[in-house]
């Protein structure tokens, strides 16, 4: 197997004013013809730029100082700038994770694909145009040539990085880099996007260095993985080997750190890593994990280098650890302990939702004419109840965020209910609402970046909502601040810092305390941990699950990772299109019989599992909530639509006890087809050393 | 004068940058500081600025003789000389002593009336983006018509029927780009009043005025400090400019744009009466460019 | 945009309505003065008297003003004052002095602007980067009342090339153009040094696009990058701002027009403001806004025309 | 004559001048110099008065006057034309004469012969606020008599010392009556060119009359005046690159530089042209010692010397000048500090006093003198503010304003302007100045047309203003032009009238 792209002890360093920085620390990988690496790690752990070293296109200030990069044999560092436009675009080709910003806005799409036969060798037009058509179809693009027109803002997210990966296909590369391309895609089109990669690479039999944070998304994509820490390859080997029987502690913390479709409720606890990366770990002489790791030695593991070393030569299975053999020893990578959920469905409703619409109304930029209304929420049935988790999953734009709005007064319904305390708020925007009540529901927001304010300390973002909503002296809200802190397990000093400060984990901490501040009955959290890695993920949901134990709090939680709605969720609704389109204790959610959109959205969840079966994709994206529709919601993408049914009628509502499933389908158990993990399959667990 | 494009290219350039991408380490200075160490052209503006204002605020113990004092008897060999470094006035006065004190007129009202129209943009501005609605469409559509016209008319047409005062031209400056102010405000509150810290504000009955001024305003701070010294840069040019075309701030108290204007006649023989002035202006712009690009550039790094 | 063009032209029309109204308020509540200013200072107050009645002055500010209105729709902006002339006549022939001054300006300073703002945002703080970020910033910072005074001071006192002042006639001794070279240059040094810093910015935040590293990994050189990708993006900021220079160049022009006596629009409007030529006042702030309103006009408009995204 | 001072005139050539080019439609309403100076080029006066002051025969060739100065007989001259072919006569004379003294025409003339052949009336309508309105009349419809053909009579109902010089006001063109009072190109006239192009803002072109001039010149084939705007550099800019051949007004500002020209001349003349520091009788000037304190706070040389550059005579607090032919020299008050600190304290003021003086930017000596002066009166204690407005604005206020600097043009006796601007009740008294004794004593000057006998009395006149008058003379400028070396024959006239047919071109 012919090498493609090799990296060879390559260490790559920052140099600024403050000094040097090291970014890369002897890095070393093949990738050989046809041959897939998933590049996996944290934030700011160096995947980019290994991406960005392949093509020797360095950020200002990064230089490579030491090893070498070879592309099909050749050094890098040692092409002219000639030489490497003939190879960029040519024999390696890169695509990056914002394929909108990727694409030049101004320019049809057309012509931007063009440009790369034009650029390498071909001389006619009309041939660069029928390729790009070509490539275009190839990338399941319908209409090709009339999409060739377009300008990039004209196309969806989907359609947008699949022209972005056309683009790099063009010149039929040896080497495809792929940063992060699925990331901010909705779970069905990534499920989409990584089927196609999948099949292009079978056909053309491209190399491909393929990175991302989520180790589900690899699994799909490659057979190889390399785990990145702070700048250093720590573990690479085969998804399966590397998978089932981690070695490197970090490995292990990240696939112990994840919730699983097929693992417990939260009453299991995830297991985060201990601890957070530091900017100076990149320096360290030794392992840049021995700070968080429970087995770190110090004279093995700090006071000299550590080096790869092979643990199965065959599997080409290697670690850069001092101690494996303890690790090994050691305890076994778990998985979260199962435990059965245990829905309780006498708790007292807190909050319930009947009917509940909200209609957008598009005005035209200059007022005055209407140009009709999204209906973002339509007649939504929900209850949430104290000590419980109420999960709300489903695609982008489905109204989730806008009904988590709505409940906290941010928004105002158009109709319907939100019943709390047997008063209803549908209509009271949370600036009008008695103070009582307006303390009575906080939230929870996901953005760590936008959650608190830049300007203001962490002790103004707790003192405020206990001063108004609690009537706190100054002096008691000093103390009640910390007593908060020490809740969401934040050290008393971070009191006096400014949120930059503070790592996105420790504000999304903060954003909790806050919401806690008022003594809440019901904490709506709309996608409070999608913005944070695995592991700081996981210590979020511990402490949520903590929170939740302790008091009669009625959670609210929004997510789209149907994992950790699994994980967390005691009650699930399944949105599509402003409608829940299933609804049930989580058990039976995550149980045949499925809505086929649940079914749809089970199976294109991406899971850290070598042996996940091939996903079904949806066709299509989900019609324009601008659109009128007369029956199901889900009628124009399900693959089990009844024609003159489904899309004429409203489906009716079938309930199996307090599990409802909005379908036309005659549904029962049989026909269902068992998800991945939930299906009992072999998991990790099982085949774990 | 260009101050209605360069309004604009401020107003664009402020937006896309900076919204609540800062906070302070040591304190709003110890930031400013940092700040202005790390990026050399903001050294180099800072200190320009810094000179000045050290100046005009010793002026008096600094200058080497009273700004008005008159000596006709020098007016017959007016060059740099050793009592006079950098010679008399066609009145025989002190060009040193002129400048020095000329720097308290021009680092009074060029500020004063930037921070005029700043106030009241701000004010209007937050209002506009954090109420909208029918408060938007007046205070944007009343600004649009003070917008309409053009600086040097409004000026004029102004300090025609007024007169020249510093007062009036605090005024005509406030009024003719407090708008500006306001859009630029409202454009980052209309960002920022969707971010989620405000909607965690209203959620625990913060009144709307705290949230505008006490959870917006502050992350506008970065568009409005570097506005603020493009806007001083300007400001001060206009008011050259009104003293030159002899609208400008009454004598006998100096004021650099009144001392070229005087002069300028002269300059064929006596050029550093006029030089002298306009390098002084110009220094006092280029400082306060500097600044404000140095100070975007640090905050577009991060 | 049709319908936008239609729309901001009707807010146009009423934004030129408020200011008219608010200009002649502003100049006319007190009717003594258009008299006293035909009469000169030293007529007496009965004169004066006499003339305001004859000149309808005493009736009521908004009768005056809708009779002002009828007029002036149909082209008469009343007589000035001070040159016992209808202003319509004066201020075109005025303003066609200040659109040929604008025209060559503009001629010279988008070019230059575009050229060294593009070489110069290119590479991000490359010494050429600097060196034009310097030269421009200076420029921007020399007011044009100063430039002139140096350029005059080395052009005419001391080389002798080129003409003190700029009375746009053949017959003083110096060619037409020549007379030009003065006043251009001072505008072109001010304005141009703030486009510079305009398009170079611009140009700056576009080699940052994400799309510019697509292109030069598609296996583009750096040029074709530059010039294929970058330019037109990096073009479509600084456009309006472009726009809006003529803008400045019509109305703007009071000091260069008053440094080089040429008989352009801003100086006749400086003359107006400091002898209350009421009349000429008002039909000339009248035609600034609406340049200003136009330029702003065409400025969105080939916005649009140039942002694919931005569709109204 | 004047010409023939330096050498043979030469024929030929253009002559160019930077001035405004204003409106000149309108002769007998001119308000400024500059209109009539186009206007004077086609058109003549009755009378001229020359650069010494002396008024001297024009289009009237001799006249007389009754012992009690209040009949006056104008012969005019036989052997003028019009450039249309017309003989000039009495009838044209008359014709012009009645235009400018009716009221409706709105000529300045009639300030100067109110009292004598004019009178006020109620004309019945009321006034702005209300008040019964004055117009004016000719007191009796014999007042302007044709006498014969080349003979009027201007009967008055008092004396009048000045009919010759105001025969010469600047508004007092002599139109053909067949133009109805109105001027442009094409239009008639007596004078020694025709106006062949006027552009307002831009230039206005003349071309030396054909059939030949009764007054001898004009010696240029055309004479162009060029608009250079207000600004005195791009003036001297102009000058500098050649553009035109003279300018017609220096301002100080630009002297320095074009004595440096070697091509240039300057133009200067001493003239009773001045501007004053002049105070209402209100506090603190309602008090004579501080107006005194204000005269000998001031150091006229010094204002002299850093104003005007030393071109011109100190003032001397009264307004007589030396080139007045009835001024008499009562001795220089020399600036005294202690003395004016003496006046103030005795005054009650002995912290000094706080005031504002307004001044305008135009001409640019006057703001230079007001910053000298204040900066002297400052020692002497008295503080005070500039507050400088548009001219336009502060001619609007210039009687209005309590203390205030104010430009008072050349007039060729001394009697002129005290009449104009001390009397109790003048139109132009802007100091709201009255004295009985004073009134009484200028009346009897104005009585006698025999110069000695004017002095003596003006000696006494002189002293009441030194001693109690509402005004600070500083100076009394010269003014002054610049002129290409080439251009001969010029005398620059103490009012600035440029009369082209006198220069000739000596290259
Ligand atoms: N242009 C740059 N200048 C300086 N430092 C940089 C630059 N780009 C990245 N870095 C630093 O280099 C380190 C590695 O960055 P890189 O982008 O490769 O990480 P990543 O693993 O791709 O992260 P992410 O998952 O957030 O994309 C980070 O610490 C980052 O702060
Ligand atoms: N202010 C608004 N005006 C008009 N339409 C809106 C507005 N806010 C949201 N929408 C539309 O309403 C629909 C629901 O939006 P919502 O934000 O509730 O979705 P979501 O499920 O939270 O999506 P995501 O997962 O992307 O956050 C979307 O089609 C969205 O485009
Ligand atoms: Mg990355
Ligand atoms: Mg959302």
């Amino acid at each position: 197997m012919a090498e493609v792209l090799a990296f060879e002890h390559v260490s790559i360093a920052y140099d600024s004013r403050a000094g040097r920085q090291n970014i890369l620390n002897d890095v070393s990988f093949v990738i050989g013809e046809g041959e897939a690496l998933g590049l996996v790690g944290e934030s700011g752990c160096g995947k980019s730029t290994v991406a960005l070293a392949a093509m020797h296109y360095l950020p200002r200030g990064m230089s490579l100082t030491e090893g070498r990069i070879r592309v099909e044999g050749r050094d890098l560092a040692r092409l002219s700038a000639d030489e490497l436009s003939r190879i960029r675009g040519n024999r390696i080709a890169m695509v990056y994770q914002d394929p909108m910003s990727s694409l030049n806005p101004v320019m049809p799409i057309g012509r931007q694909l063009m440009e790369v036969p034009l650029l390498h060798g071909e001389t006619d037009e009309r041939a660069a145009f029928r390729r790009a058509v070509a490539m275009l179809e190839e990338v399941r693009l319908p209409a090709a040539e009339a999409m060739m027109e377009r300008y990039p803002h004209q196309l969806s997210g989907g359609q947008q990085q699949r022209v972005v990966i056309a683009m790099a296909l063009m010149a039929e590369p040896a080497l495809l880099i792929m940063d992060e391309p699925t990331t901010g895609l909705d779970v069905t089109i990534e499920a989409a996007i990584l089927a196609l990669v999948r099949d292009l690479r079978a056909k053309f039999g491209t190399a491909i260095l393929f990175i991302s944070h989520n180790l589900g998304t690899v699994a799909r994509v490659c057979e190889r993985i390399g785990v990145l820490y702070a700048g250093r390859l720590v573990e690479t080997g085969s998804i399966a080997t590397v998978f089932r029987s981690p070695v490197h502690p970090y490995t292990r913390g990240l696939l112990g750190a994840l919730p699983r479709l097929s693992g417990g409720h939260r009453r299991g606890r995830l297991r985060p890593i201990d601890g957070t990366i530091q900017a100076a770990d990149r320096a360290r002489l030794g392992c840049a994990f021995a700070p968080r790791c429970s087995f770190a030695a110090r004279r093995d593991c700090e006071e000299r280098p550590v080096v790869m070393v092979a643990i199965d030569a065959a599997a080409q299975h290697l670690v850069r650890c001092a101690r494996i053999d303890a690790v090994v020893a050691g305890s076994a990578v778990d998985g979260p302990p199962a435990s059965a959920t245990a829905t309780n469905d006498q708790a007292p409703i807190v909050l319930s939702v009947r009917n509940l619409s909200k209609e957008y109304r598009l005005t035209s930029l200059f007022g005055g004419d209407r140009k009709g209304a999204v209906r973002a929420v339509t007649g939504v049935d929900l209850d949430a109840r104290a000590g419980e988790t109420l999960a709300i999953v489903g695609e982008s734009g489905c109204g989730k965020s806008t009904l988590a709005r709505i409940i906290s007064g941010l928004l105002t319904a158009t109709s319907g209910e939100v019943t709390l305390d047997g008063v209803d708020l549908a209509g009271i925007s949370v600036d009008d609402r008695p103070p009582d009540t307006r303390r009575r529901i906080q939230m929870v927001f996901q953005n760590p970046d936008s959650t608190l304010n830049p300007s203001h300390s962490i002790a103004y973002a707790l003192t405020r909502p206990l001063r108004l909503l609690r009537d706190l002296a100054s002096g008691e809200a000093k103390a009640e601040v910390l007593r908060l802190l020490a809740q969401v397990r934040l050290p008393s000093e971070m009191a006096d810092r400014m949120p930059h400060q503070l790592s996105g984990g420790q504000r999304q901490r903060v954003a909790i305390a806050r919401a806690l501040a008022g003594n809440p009955g019901v904490v709506v959290a709309d996608e409070p941990v999608s913005a944070l890695d695995v592991s700081v993920q996981a210590a979020i949901l511990n402490l949520l699950g903590e929170l939740l134990e302790q008091s009669q709090l009625g959670l609210v939680l929004i997510s789209h990772d149907l994992a950790l709605v699994r994980h967390m969720a005691d009650w699930v609704a399944v949105m599509y299109l402003g409608r829940v389109v299933e609804y049930g204790p989580a058990d039976q959610v995550f149980s045949p019989p499925y809505h086929p959109y649940t079914q749809a959205l089970l199976l294109a969840a991406p899971t850290p599992d070598p042996d996940a079966p091939p996903v079904v994709v949806l066709e299509g994206s989900m019609p324009s909530p601008t659109d009128t529709i007369l029956g199901c919601p889900f009628a124009s993408r399900c693959p089990e639509r009844i024609a003159g049914l489904c899309d004429t009628t409203p489906p009716p509502i079938r309930r199996f006890g307090e599990h409802r499933i909005s379908c036309h389908l005659e549904i029962d158990a049989e026909r269902a087809q068992p998800p991945a993990e939930a299906g009992g399959r072999t998991g990790m667990r099982s085949s774990s050393a | 004068m260009t101050e209605i494009s360069h309004d604009l290219a401020a107003s664009r350039l402020a937006s896309a940058s900076l919204v609540g991408a800062e906070a302070a380490d040591a304190g709003p200075l110890g930031k400013v500081y940092s700040v202005v160490t790390r990026s050399p052209l903001a050294t180099v503006g800072a200190t320009i600025l810094l000179t000045w204002c050290l100046l005009a605020l010793l002026a008096p113990w600094v200058a080497p003789y009273p700004p008005n004092q008159i000596d006709v008897a020098l007016v017959a060999d007016p060059h740099p000389s050793a009592q006079h470094w950098l010679g008399v006035d066609h009145l025989g006065r002190d060009i040193l002593s002129r400048l020095i004190w000329g720097a308290r007129t021009v680092l009074t009202v060029a500020p004063i009336a930037v921070l005029g129209a700043v106030m009241l943009g701000i004010f209007l501005g937050l209002l506009s983006g954090y109420r909208g609605g029918m408060i938007d469409v007046v205070i944007m559509r009343v600004g649009d018509t003070l917008l309409a016209f053009p600086k040097i008319i409004l000026y004029l047409i102004i300090i025609a029927k007024f007169g020249a005062s510093a007062f009036n031209i605090i005024a005509v400056i406030t009024l003719s780009s407090a708008p500006i102010i306001a859009r630029i405000v409202r454009g980052v509150t209309l960002d920022i009043k969707n971010r989620d810290y405000v909607a965690a504000a209203r959620m625990r009955g913060e009144s709307a005025f705290f949230i505008m001024f006490v959870e917006i305003l502050p992350n506008a701070r970065g568009p409005l400090i570097v506005d603020f010294f493009l806007r001083l840069g300007y400001t001060t040019i206009a008011i050259g400019v009104l003293g030159f075309l002899g609208v400008g701030l009454p004598p006998p108290d100096p004021d650099w744009g009144g001392m070229v204007k005087e002069a300028y006649g002269m300059i064929f023989v006596w050029p550093h009466m006029t030089i002298i002035p306009s390098l002084a202006i110009s220094s006092l712009v280029i400082g306060a460019n500097f600044l404000a690009t140095g100070l975007r550039e640090a905050a577009l790094d991060g | 945009m049709l319908r936008y063009s239609a729309k901001q032209l009707l807010n146009m029309a009423l934004t030129l309505f408020a200011v008219s109204f608010l200009v002649f308020a502003l100049n006319e509540l007190s009717p003594g003065d258009v008299a006293r200013k035909v009469l000169g200072p030293y007529a007496s107050q009965s004169q004066v008297d006499y003339l305001t009645v004859q000149m309808g002055l005493d009736r009521p500010v908004l009768v005056r003003y809708a009779e002002y209105m009828g007029k002036a729709l149909a082209g008469d902006f009343g007589d000035s004052v001070v040159f016992r002339q209808p202003v319509s006549a004066l201020m075109f022939d005025r303003l066609g002095n200040t659109l040929l001054l604008a025209a060559i300006s503009f001629a010279v300073i988008v070019p230059l602007s575009i050229v060294l703002g593009v070489l110069a945002g290119m590479r991000e703080r490359g010494w050429f980067d600097r060196a034009v970020s310097v030269f421009s910033s200076m420029c921007a910072s020399i007011p044009e009342f100063a430039m002139g005074v140096f350029l005059l001071g080395i052009f005419v006192v001391w080389l002798g090339w080129l003409p003190g002042t700029s009375p746009l006639r053949s017959d003083t001794g110096w060619s037409l153009w020549m007379q030009f070279v003065l006043p251009v240059l001072v505008v072109t040094f001010y304005d141009a040094g703030y486009l510079i810093a305009m398009v170079r910015s611009s140009m700056v935040e576009v080699m940052r696009q994400p799309y510019i590293r697509t292109a030069l990994l598609k296996g583009m050189s750096f040029h074709g990058v530059v010039r294929r990708h970058a330019l037109r993006n990096a073009l479509i900021t600084p456009f309006t701002v472009i726009l809006l220079q003529l803008n400045y160049l019509v109305s703007g022009l009071v000091v260069v027009e008053t440094l080089f006596a040429y008989p352009g629009f801003g100086r006749l409007m400086l003359e107006a403001a400091l002898t209350k030529d009421i009349a000429v006042i008002e039909a000339g702030t009248l035609i600034a806004v609406s340049v200003t309103m136009l330029t702003q006009l065409f400025g969105d408009l080939g916005y649009m025309a140039l942002d694919p995204r931005i569709r109204v | 004559a004047p010409a023939m001072a330096q050498g043979m005139p030469k024929k030929g050539g253009i002559v160019r001048i930077g001035m405004r080019v204003q409106d000149i439609s309108n002769p007998h309403t001119y308000s400024w110099i500059e209109s009539a100076n186009s206007g004077r080029q086609v058109l003549d006066y009755l009378t001229v008065t020359g650069i010494d002051n002396v008024t001297r025969p024009s289009l009237v060739q001799k006249w007389e006057a009754t012992p009690d100065l209040k009949t006056w007989t104008l012969h005019l001259r036989r052997d003028v034309t019009w450039r249309k072919g017309r003989k000039f006569t009495a009838d044209d004379a008359i014709w012009n004469l009645k235009r400018v003294l009716d009221d409706k025409t709105g000529s300045s003339v009639v300030g100067l012969f109110k009292g004598f052949i004019l009178t006020e009336f109620d004309d019945g309508q009321k006034d702005a606020k209300g008040n019964p309105r004055k117009s004016v009349r000719l007191w009796d419809a014999n007042a302007v008599q044709k006498v014969d053909d080349f003979t009027v009579k201007l009967n008055g109902q008092s004396a009048n010392l000045s009919i010759p010089e105001s025969l010469f006001h600047y508004p007092l063109l002599i139109l053909s009556p067949e133009d109805g009072g109105k001027f442009g190109v094409g239009s008639d006239g007596t004078g020694a060119f025709e106006l062949v192009e006027h552009e307002v803002g831009k230039r206005s072109v003349f071309t030396a009359r054909k059939d030949g001039y009764w007054g001898g010149g004009p010696y240029i084939d055309r004479f162009e005046i060029i608009d250079l705007g207000d600004d005195a550099a791009a003036q001297v800019s102009a000058l500098v690159s050649k553009q035109v051949d003279m300018i017609y007004q220096g301002a100080i500002s630009t002297l320095p530089t074009i004595e440096k020209l070697t091509h240039i001349q300057v133009n200067s003349v001493d003239t009773g042209y001045t501007a004053v520091a002049r105070t209402h009788p209100i506090k603190p000037f309602d008090d004579k010692r501080v107006r005194q304190a204000l005269r000998y706070a001031t150091d006229n040389e010094a204002v002299l010397k850093g104003a005007l550059r030393g071109l011109g005579k100190p003032g001397e607090h009264h307004h007589v000048a030396p080139v007045h032919p009835e001024y008499a020299d009562i001795g220089y008050l020399k600036r005294d500090v202690a003395k004016a600190k003496a006046l103030l304290a005795e005054a009650g003021y002995p912290n000094g006093v706080d005031v504002t003086i307004d001044a305008r930017p135009q001409p640019d000596w006057e703001l230079l003198a007001v910053q000298i002066m204040v900066e002297q009166w400052k020692e002497a204690g008295i503080r005070t503010k500039i507050n400088v407005m548009p001219s336009a604005q502060y001619w609007e206020n210039w009687t209005k304003v309590p203390f205030g600097f104010t430009t008072w043009a050349h007039r060729p006796l001394g009697t002129m302007i005290l009449g104009l601007a001390y009397r109790t009740g003048a139109a132009w008294n802007e100091a709201n100045w009255s004295n009985a004794e004073f009134d009484k004593l200028l009346t009897e000057a104005e009585g006698y047309l025999d110069v000695e006998k004017r002095r003596a009395v003006m000696a006494k006149l002189e002293r009441i203003m030194l001693d109690e008058g509402p005004v600070v003379v500083p100076v009394w400028r010269a003014v002054f032009n610049f002129s290409d070396k080439k251009i001969k024959g010029y005398k620059i006239h103490p009012s600035i009238y440029i009369d082209a047919k006198d220069v000739w071109i000596d290259a």
